[in-house]
Parts: C-alpha cells; structure tokens; sequence
C-alpha cells in the first residue's frame, strides 16, 4: 500500500536537493507560525471563554508589539526571498558547457532532438551527470515542460525560445508533464524523462542517429540558399556568421545585442527587426517557410560555427556533415503554415 | 465648486483656452523636427501640459475644489504608472544569458 | 422621514425635483455626484491604461515600424480634431459658467455647441477612417503595408505585421474613445433638454457640472492620443 | 402574544415590481443573496463532478473536453460570479448604509443598476454554458483563447465584461457613500473595521477591473479580427495578456479575501466582548493590502518566459504584501486575550477563517518563494493554496457573516445547534478535500489534467480529497436549507440579539426601509463593548 502512496517527490537533479531544502525550511518556519498562532488561539478561547460575572479586559492596542510583529516576519520573509532567489538564479543559468536538446512543443506532444541528431517523441534519454539544457519552442500554444523529480518547469512559448537545465543524479524513469493548459488533451501531454548510466546512453546514442544537429542545420543552410550572401570565406551581402553566436552584434539602430538562440531565430523569422550594422536589408522573411525544427537546426548550426575557432569552423562543419544521410529535416512538413 | 461668488473667471477660461491651441500648434511643430531621441519625450511633454491645463481650469482641480478631489487625481495617475512602470521591469530586462 | 431635513430650503424644493430622499441637504447630493463622477474617471484612466501599456511596449519593440506607419495618418486632420476638442472643452466651461450666474440662452447655446463641436470630431473621425479602408490600412484579411520606408531609413522598409499592430492599436484606442464621444453626446443632448425646459439653476446644476467632467476627460484622453498615434517619429 | 408586525423594509411592499423596481440596498442586497446563492451551487455542482471524475486516474466519469469546460466553468462562475459580488453585493449592499447611518447608498439606482449588469452577465454566461461553454481554463491564456480554442469565449468574455461593470458601480456607489454619507459624528476612526475593509475593497474594484475589461475587449478583437495584439506569429507578445490578466486577477483575490477580513473582525470584535485590539492598524493594513496588492500580480508568471529580474522585484514585493495580512492575523488574536468569549455559529466560522486563512496565507509564502515557485506552480499546490483563501477565507466569512447578520436581514434567528454543526462540517470537509492537494502538488500533480492514469500513485490523495468534497458539500446545503426553514419557522429576531456594538443593530430587525426613525449621532468609539456590558 505504502508503496504507492508516496508523500515526498523523487530528487533526481542537482536542483532538487536545494529546492527541497528550502522547502523543509519554509515547512519548519510556517509550521512554527502556525502552531504559534494556533496555539494561542486555542489557548485564548478556552482560557477566556465567557463566564458570568467576568468582563472582558478593554485593550487599546499597543504600537511597540505591532512593530514587533511587523518587522520579525519581515525579516523572515526576507531570509527566504533572497534564498528562494538564489535558488532561482541557479534553475535559471545553464551551464555554459551543457549538451543541448532542442524542444518543440504541440497540441499535445513534445518533440525532441539532441544535438547529437536523436529524435524522439515524448521521451528523453538523457545521462547521469551531463548538464541538459533544453532550447525549447511550441508550434501553437503555451505549453510547459515540468519534471517533478528534477523540481524544474519552465512554459514553452510560441515564437521564441525559452531555456531550462538540469543534471540527472539518478538513473531511473521519471514523468514529463505539460503544466500549462493547453488544450483538450493536455493531460495526455506526458511523457518520460528516461535517465541512463553514460555507458548506457552512449549505447542508445549509438543506435539510430541521423547525424548531428549541426550537419541538418547546414544542409539547409545551403539549400535555402542562406550561403549565398552570408558567406563563410569573406564578407558576402550578409554577415560573414562564423563566429557570431554568443558575441555583441552592433545593430544599424545604434543598439547591441547578444547573438543568443533567441537572437539568432529573430534574425530568420524577422531579418528587419534587428539588422547588423552596415548591411542592407535585403534578407527575405522565413517565417512560414521554415518549420520550428528546420528553425533548430539552423541555430545548432550557427552555434556550432561559432563554438570552434574560427579558423577551423569550415573544417569542422565539413567533417560532421554525413553526406546524404538526411533526405529532409522536417518529417512533419505538411504542418508548416 | 461650492464657491463662485468670486471674480468671472471667463478670461482664465480663454487664456487656458489659447494655451491649449498654442500647445496643439507647438507640438505639431515640434513633429517636424529631428529631435533625435527626444521627440517622443517633447510631444508627451506638452501632451502632459496640456492635461494639467485641462484638469486644473477647466475641471476644476484647482482652487475651488476639495483634497479629495485632487486625491482621486493622484492616486489614478499612481497606478496608471504602476501598471506601466511594473510591466516594463519585465520587457525591458528580458534578456538573460 | 426625509422632508424633515429640508426644512428651509423651500426655495429649491421647488426648482429642484432632484433631491433625492436620502440625502440631507443639497450640498451633499452635489458632493455625492461629483466625487462619483472623479472615481468613475479614475476607473477610465485604468481602462485607457491598459490599451496605454500595450502600446508602449510595441512602440518600444517595433519603433520604426510604428513611425512608419504612423506616418501614413493624417497630421492635419489630427491637428484639426484636436482643436475641435479643445473649442468644445471652451463650450463646456462656458455652459457650466452660465448655468452657475443663469445665463439661460448662454447655457442652451454652449452645450448646442458643444454637441456641434463633438459632431465635427466625429465626423472628421470618419474620414480618416475612411481614408484607412481605402488605403487598406484596416486590420485584417485585407491589410496591406508593402514598401512602407521607415523613417529615418530610407531603404529599409516596415514590416507589415507590426505596422498592422500599430493599426490595431490605433483603431482600438480612437474607436473607443469616439465610443466615449458619442455617450458624452448622448449626456448632452439630455443636457441640452433639461437646459431648455429650464431645469438648472445656479443651485441645482449637478449635472451640467458632472457632464462637463466626463466630457473634459474625453478631451484629455485625446491629448494624449493625438502625439502618440500621429506624431512621434514623423520627421522626415 | 403575537404582536403585530412592525413595518420594515420586507412587509412594507409587495409584488414583483416592488422588487425588481427596488431602489433599497437591502431589497437590492437580498436580490444579489439570491442571484449569487444560485450561482455557487451552479459552481458547486461542477466542482462535484471535476472531484469525482478524479476518483479514478483514468478518464472514465467525463470526456476530456467535458471535464476542460467543467474546470473552466467551475473557476469563471465560482470567481465573477460568486466571490467577487459575494459579501459587497449581499452584505457589503446591506450594511455600508447602516453601519455609517445613512439612508441609502448614495446611488440607489445605479446601485439597482449594478444588480441588472450583473444578471445581464450572469444570464449570458449561463446561456455560454448551456450552449457549449467554454475550455480555455478561467485564466483564458493567449493565444490559446484568441486563436486555437473554438468555445465560446467571446460570449463569456462579454459576459464577465458586464459583470465587471457591475463591480465597478458597486464599488463607486461604497466609496462615494462612505465618504458622502456618514452620519453626524461617524469620523473616519469611528467606522467599523467592515467599513475600512469595504473601502480598500471598492478602491480594488475600481482601479482592477477596467483593467481586464480592456483586456477583454482586445481578445474580442483579436479572435474576431486577427489582429495579433497577443499573437507571436503576428509580431505580439501572449505573456502582455498575462501581465494584463494578472494586473486585474491578482488584486480580484484581494476583492474576495478583504471584505471576509472585514466580516470576520466584526465576529471576534462581537464574541469576544471587546474592541479590537490595535483597531488603526488593522484598519490600514486593509488600505495597505489593496495598494500592495497591485504591485504583485506578475509573482503568477515566474515560470512563463518573464525576465529574470523582473522576477526578482514581484518576488520581493509578493512578501511586502504578506506583512498587512500577518498584521491582521495577529491583531484579530490578540483581541481574544482577556476576552470573554462566546461561541455562538458566527464566532465558530470566525475560527475557522483565521484557521484556513493563516494555513492559506503561509503557503502564500512558499509560492512567492522563486525557487519553490518555479517546481510547485500549476500543480495542486496551488490550488490547494487558493482554495484555502478564497473558500477557506472568503467563504467561510460569508458564511459567519450570514449568521451574524442573518437576524438582522430576515428578523428571524437561526436554529444555533445546526448552524454550529454545519460550521464544524463546512471545517472539517474543507480540510478534508484541500490539504491532501498540497501533497499532491509537491509531488508533482499538474492542475488541469482530467486523466492521471500515467501516474496512478496520486490516487489516494486524490480519493480523499473528493471525499472530502462531499462531506463540504453537505456543509454548505445545510445553512441553505436552515436559513430558508427559519425564514418561516425561526424565532423572531431581537433588534440587537448578540449585543452587539454598530448602528446597525440599533435599528428594528427587520430594518425600516430608510434604516433609521431618526438620523443618528454618534457620540461613541466603534466597539464599545464596554459600556455595552456595562448596562446589561
């Protein structure tokens, strides 16, 4: 029976064991204020319930206990804002080294690609001790990614990205659900979150793959003709992209920006919004012509001919693009608008 | 608004009235200008001059009518900001590494 | 019951029908009218508030794109407007300063003025309107922004979804301020009744009071549209 | 002896029109008693029906587009319908005057007024449901709501709208009052706590809900027209419909939760025989909670793609807002030092109140906590924590508040063994049915889902809880049904049955339908129960 009446959520991340941290604190303190005030209360209402002949005792008030409890929970709450923020900041910074996983979301499925080119479909095998870090993007509403067991959730938005990571501890199964309501089959928006030994996950890694992201990424990128002007030898019409990702970019409006994933998929889906300094507007849109995965692949290839030097960006590039593999990135085309 | 036992106060009325045409002409011109960042700030500037005329004259803020009144005032502009000024903490600092 | 508290105050028991049973004194219903009518406002700003905050934060994002296309508006007309409103926030402190001495034909005559000067604005409200469906510059399947330079950018040109939001934005914001318009006609043609049948006197002219409260506000609420929609970034 | 019957505001006429005409607040008040009563048992109903569909992990009892439209249902009606109007419309509508001696809310017909906007909307919404409802959840998210679901969410959106415009005018006609039409000698610290409680309620009212009326009229046009006001694909920003929706809907629990706040200070004040303790504190933390309420909505979005600083100050701020609260929940305690305490119903519902309300607003703590937030959001937690307020505190101060005044409104008492009983029923259901969610939601449970068979090892939490629903169930039938008995049978009420301290029980039960043979002076400090005692 006790077996399946649990009361306490597997810990299976790095984050779990401090948010539950917090969560025991918070437990001790409010169960302190409520036993506190509870107890007072049942003191108060027998020790001063009505007897005849007794009057009550007339109380003004007094400022110095009002202060008093003003300021003590204050401070209180205080303690735990700011230790519920570094808890925040943690959930909220990827490490900079983590292995990516591309999530797109839609009624009601979430489709994943690692950057190694595995796809999968409401699962996700990941490694013990890897950070993960999920660049993620829905396809119609807001959806939200949310492994209990990692006490991590982050919504997924149309028209951007928005990022989550977390590192397994344990290996095991654990539930993926979708957190924000989505639709008529939102509870069947669940899937697993399978985690593996590494030399496990390098098995299944082996089984199966497609290539990597990257190598998808720049079949396109030449195929939409994208090499034509951003050209990797000299600077074409369009910014030379080797090495762009993750820098400043100096804007033609006088601002700079982050080249980051969200940046990135702008400049594809809105070229007019946020054009580099000294070159003409000339890209076309892709928005509609290219689906959410063609969208991450693009980005894991301009990631990836910046995560090298640059230098060697071409050679690395050409070495990880399997000739032929892939005939075409979208499985799904027909759902591009 | 209680007491109107004093002076006409028709030549106010038409001195705020002239203010607000000026301003309207001023704030056309100033259109035309290449201010660099600061047109928006001069249009909104004399919009906001021209709403004070407006509340202090000819509604009465000023003057003939009680605390209260200028109270509501306030606390309206007070939260219009609050609803601007807490909203734009989240669009103004969306990025995040 | 209430007629005790009246005592005394024959003189406008007889002009007035309007003090209600329970208030005690006329001073306290006029009270009653006008701060109810500054709270009711305080509510308006928060609902114009909320169409605000959508607008600036698209202003901000898209800010070339809305110059673009705020560019294609009418500055005249919108000056014009603007004036018209301005006349008919003259012809509303007019008719409250008349109702106050009982200048009778001044009262009857600012208000009609008033409503002519709303008329006006509406009316020029339309044109423009017109002149958007006709450049298909309404929201919708039909919309159509193609090759619209930004200004300040010669050669680059606006997106048209954006342009479209400024759109949006714009017909909201002036189609519900027209809607507030034409109920301020409403109370004023009401107005304009009572007025003829010699209702208000310097007494008892709450509503005169009040209706010019609402109708200022309106007033104010374009003042403020007027450089947002029209003006900012227009320079060549 | 039978006398015969005083006149009051109930005998005085009769007729439909004599009601539906009506310009009396306490006519207009018991017009809202009636219209709000038939709604949270409309609301109820659905809630039986989510918790048994829960019974099981699978989706067996409804279909999942059912069981969408009947969570969806359950929130619109339970939140717009009853909550908000709950105790200003009935309560607040019958008292304000009273309590500060006036005639009349200081518009009588606007005050009828709001009541028609309200079955206006009301009777909208009922033809929504009852002609397919609506499945976006009562938060209808863009682009959700504008652009995917093909409910109705037009009609109920209008249908909020105009009872939004019915709150509004609720709240204008208490502030204009309040300020307008005390009664000579009524200065601003002589005013019940319920008065205070109803001001900073009417300022939220007033300033929230043209909020979310514009945002209402902006979905209306994006679904009718695309426009992409909060479409990504059109350049717009869904998370600007958050902010907007919350900058109205976090204030609106303030709305439910402020004036039970009110209601129950009344009780402890009354049942303990004393003035509150610390009355001006008490009185602007209400002030304080209204303006501090606004400032918090975004604390609702921290897992929704919001900026990461952004966070951090609705985070901080979400704490300011908890200080007011905790202000109250000590002061109320320690008026029952050196009380003499009575435990009549209304003071057993006050209890209960300060019991769920202070479990209710502790958990508040660890949803504004960013860390815990981002793991317990949109799970049962979270349901389970604004059940504890919104029924747990404001149901259960509409309900002591009803006992307390319900004397004074029908001029009959209740029978006081079942209404003790149905306090101890209402308390014990509630926890029964909300706690076991708070494991729920640390474990993992997502709210919203109608199908758990993925995860079977909720489902004892989950039996308990729905067994939990009915026992509340039973709760709240049993003062419906002894409310109505009395009404024919009960006892004849006394002006003043509790002796208790306010003008309103120095008027006839039932009152007269001006409240008050003469105007009244006061000459006396709010809570007086010493001199009260004194001359018993």
């Amino acid at each position: 029976m006790l077996n399946n009446f649990p009361l306490w959520p597997e810990q299976a991340s790095t984050t779990a064991p401090h948010v539950d941290a917090l969560y025991i604190f918070l437990l001790i303190v409010t169960g302190m204020m409520t036993l506190l005030i509870f107890i007072c209360l049942l003191y108060f209402a027998a020790r001063f319930r009505y007897r005849p002949g007794v009057r009550a005792e007339q109380i003004e008030g007094s400022t110095p206990l009002e202060i008093t409890w003003s300021t003590i929970p204050f401070v209180v709450f205080m303690v735990i804002f700011a230790w519920g923020a570094v808890v925040y900041f943690k959930e909220r910074t990827p490490p900079d080294d983590s292995t990516e996983v591309y999530v797109v979301a839609k009624q009601w499925m979430w489709k994943l690609e690692h950057a190694e080119g595995q796809r999968e479909i409401n699962e996700l095998h990941v490694p013990v001790g890897r950070d993960v870090k999920l660049i993620m993007t829905s396809q119609d509403v807001i959806h939200s990614f949310y492994i209990p067991a990692f006490r991590i959730k982050q919504d997924v938005l149309p028209g951007r990205y928005t990022v989550e990571w977390f590192r397994a501890t344990k290996p095991g199964t654990y539930h993926l659900f979708c957190a924000e309501y989505c639709g008529t089959q939102h509870s069947g928006m669940v899937g697993d979150i399978v985690v593996m030994e590494p030399a496990q996950y390098e098995a299944w890694m082996n089984g199966g793959s497609t290539g990597p992201l990257s190598a998808t990424g720049e079949k396109i990128f030449a195929e939409l003709g994208c090499s034509t002007c951003h050209r990797t030898d000299t600077q074409g019409r369009g910014p030379n992209l080797q090495g762009v990702f993750g820098k400043p970019v100096q804007l033609e409006d006088g601002r700079t920006v982050t080249a980051d994933e969200n940046y990135v998929r702008e400049c594809i889906l809105d070229p007019g919004a946020k054009r580099v300094k000294g070159f003409q507007p000339i890209m076309p849109t892709f928005q509609g012509l290219v689906s959410e995965e063609q969208v991450n692949a693009l980005v894991a290839y301009i990631k990836s001919i910046s995560a090298a030097k640059p230098g060697d960006a071409a050679k690395t590039s050409a070495s990880a693009a399997p000739s032929g593999i892939q005939k075409n990135a979208e499985p799904n085309g027909s759902q591009v608008q | 608004m209680s007491d109107h036992s004093k002076s006409s106060p028709l030549p106010t009325y038409f001195a705020v009235f002239i203010a607000l045409l000026i301003g309207t002409g001023l704030t056309v011109y100033a259109a035309s200008l290449d201010l660099g960042p600061f047109n928006a700030p001069v249009a909104l500037t004399i919009a906001s001059i021209k709403a004070t005329l407006v509340a202090l004259f000819f509604m009465h803020v000023k003057g003939a009518s009680e605390k209260l009144t200028k109270l509501v005032v306030i606390g309206a502009l007070f939260f219009l900001l609050l609803l601007l000024g807490l909203t734009m903490t989240d669009y103004a600092t969306r990025a995040w590494s | 019951m209430p007629d005790s508290t009246v005592v005394g105050l024959h003189n406008e028991e007889q002009h007035n029908p309007a003090l209600l049973h329970h208030f005690a004194e006329p001073q306290q219903q006029r009270d009653a009218a006008s701060l109810g009518m500054w709270v009711f406002l305080a509510t308006e700003v928060m609902f114009f508030g909320g169409l605000f905050c959508a607008y600036l934060i698209y202003r901000l994002k898209y800010f070339g794109d809305f110059g673009a296309a705020s560019k294609t508006l009418d500055v005249r007309l919108g000056a014009t407007n603007t004036a018209v409103l301005i006349c008919s926030s003259l012809t509303v402190v007019l008719a409250v300063w008349a109702a106050q001495t009982a200048r009778r034909t001044l009262l009857i005559v600012s208000i009609g003025l008033t409503m002519v000067l709303g008329l006006v604005f509406l009316g020029i409200k339309g044109v423009e309107y017109n002149d958007k469906f006709v450049e298909h510059h309404v929201p919708g399947a039909s919309f159509s922004f193609e090759k619209v330079p930004i200004p300040g950018h010669p050669n680059q040109y606006a997106d048209p979804h954006h342009a479209q939001l400024f759109f949006s934005l714009y017909f909201v914001m002036t189609g519900l301020h027209a809607l507030h318009m034409i109920i301020g006609l409403g109370i004023f043609l009401w107005l304009l009744i009572m007025a003829w049948k010699g209702r208000f006197t310097p007494e008892w002219h709450t509503p005169v009071e009040i209706g010019g409260l609402y109708w200022h506000f309106v007033d104010i609420i374009w003042i403020y549209l007027f450089p947002l929609l029209y003006l900012i970034d227009r320079h060549p | 002896m039978p006398q015969p019957e005083r006149e009051n505001y109930l005998n005085k006429e009769y007729g439909v029109w004599s009601w539906l005409l009506t310009t009396d607040h306490k006519r207009i008040a018991l017009l809202y008693l009636i219209s709000i009563t038939f709604f949270f048992f409309i609301g109820g109903f659905f809630a039986l029906l989510i918790r048994l569909e829960l019974l099981t992990p699978a989706g067996d009892l409804v279909q999942a587009d059912t069981y969408n439209k009947l969570f969806t249902m359950h929130g619109m009606v339970m939140v717009f319908f009853f909550l908000i109007p709950s105790i200003p419309a009935v309560l607040g509508n019958f008292l304000v005057p009273m309590m500060i001696g006036a005639k009349d809310l200081a518009f009588p017909r606007i005050n009828l007024l709001s009541w028609y906007l309200y079955i206006i909307g009301g009777v909208m919404m009922l033809h929504c449901m009852l002609t397919g409802g609506v499945d976006t959840g009562w938060t209808f998210y863009a682009p959700f709501s504008t652009n995917f679901t093909n409910t109705k969410i037009v009609e109920a959106g209008l249908a909020i709208f105009i009872a939004g415009f019915s709150s509004i005018l609720t709240g204008l006609n208490f502030v204009v009052t309040i300020h307008r039409m005390r009664a000579p000698g009524m200065t601003w610290s002589r005013l019940p706590l319920f008065i205070w409680a109803h001001y900073a309620t009417s300022i939220i009212q007033l300033l929230g809900t043209p909020v979310i009326a514009v945002t209402i009229v902006l979905v209306a046009c994006e679904r009718a027209l695309h426009l992409g006001i909060f479409d990504p694909r059109l350049g717009g920003d869904p998370l600007l419909f958050q902010h907007l929706f919350w900058f109205y809907s976090h204030p609106a629990v303030y709305i439910m939760i402020l004036p039970a706040m009110g209601v129950v200070t009344e009780i402890i004040a009354c049942f303990s025989r004393k003035r509150i303790f610390g009355y001006s504190f008490v009185a602007f933390s209400s002030i304080a909670i209204a303006v501090f309420g606004f400032l918090v909505w975004a604390h609702h979005m921290f897992v929704a793609g919001m900026s990461v600083y952004a966070a951090l100050v609705f985070s901080l701020l979400s704490y300011a807002v908890a200080v007011p609260s905790a202000i109250k929940v000590f002061n109320w305690t320690a008026t029952l030092y050196k009380g003499s305490i009575h435990y009549d119903a209304p003071m057993l519902y006050a209890f209960g109140f300060l019991g769920l309300f202070t479990i209710g607003g502790l958990t508040g703590l660890f949803l504004a906590a960013l860390g815990i937030n981002v793991h317990v959001t949109d799970t049962y937690f979270i349901v389970a924590h604004f059940h504890y307020i919104m029924v747990g505190g404001a149901v259960m101060g509409y309900l002591g508040g009803m006992h307390f005044w319900w004397p004074k409104i029908s001029g009959k008492l209740y029978p006081e063994g079942w209404a003790r009983l149905a306090a101890l029923i209402v308390f014990i259901g509630f926890n029964l049915t909300f706690f076991p969610q708070f494991i729920l939601g640390y474990m993992g449970m997502p709210r919203r889902y109608y199908d758990y068979s993925h995860m079977p090892e909720f489902q004892v939490l989950n039996v308990l809880s729905t067994a939990g629903a009915t026992v509340l169930g039973v709760g709240y039938l049993l003062p419906m049904i002894y409310f109505l008995w009395s009404m024919r049978y009960g006892k004849p009420a006394p002006d003043n049955p509790w002796n208790a301290a306010g003008l309103e029980w120095k008027t006839s039960s039932p009152p007269t339908t001006f409240n008050f043979e003469v105007e009244p002076l006061v000459t006396w400090e709010a809570y007086n129960y010493e001199d009260l005692d004194a001359s018993h």
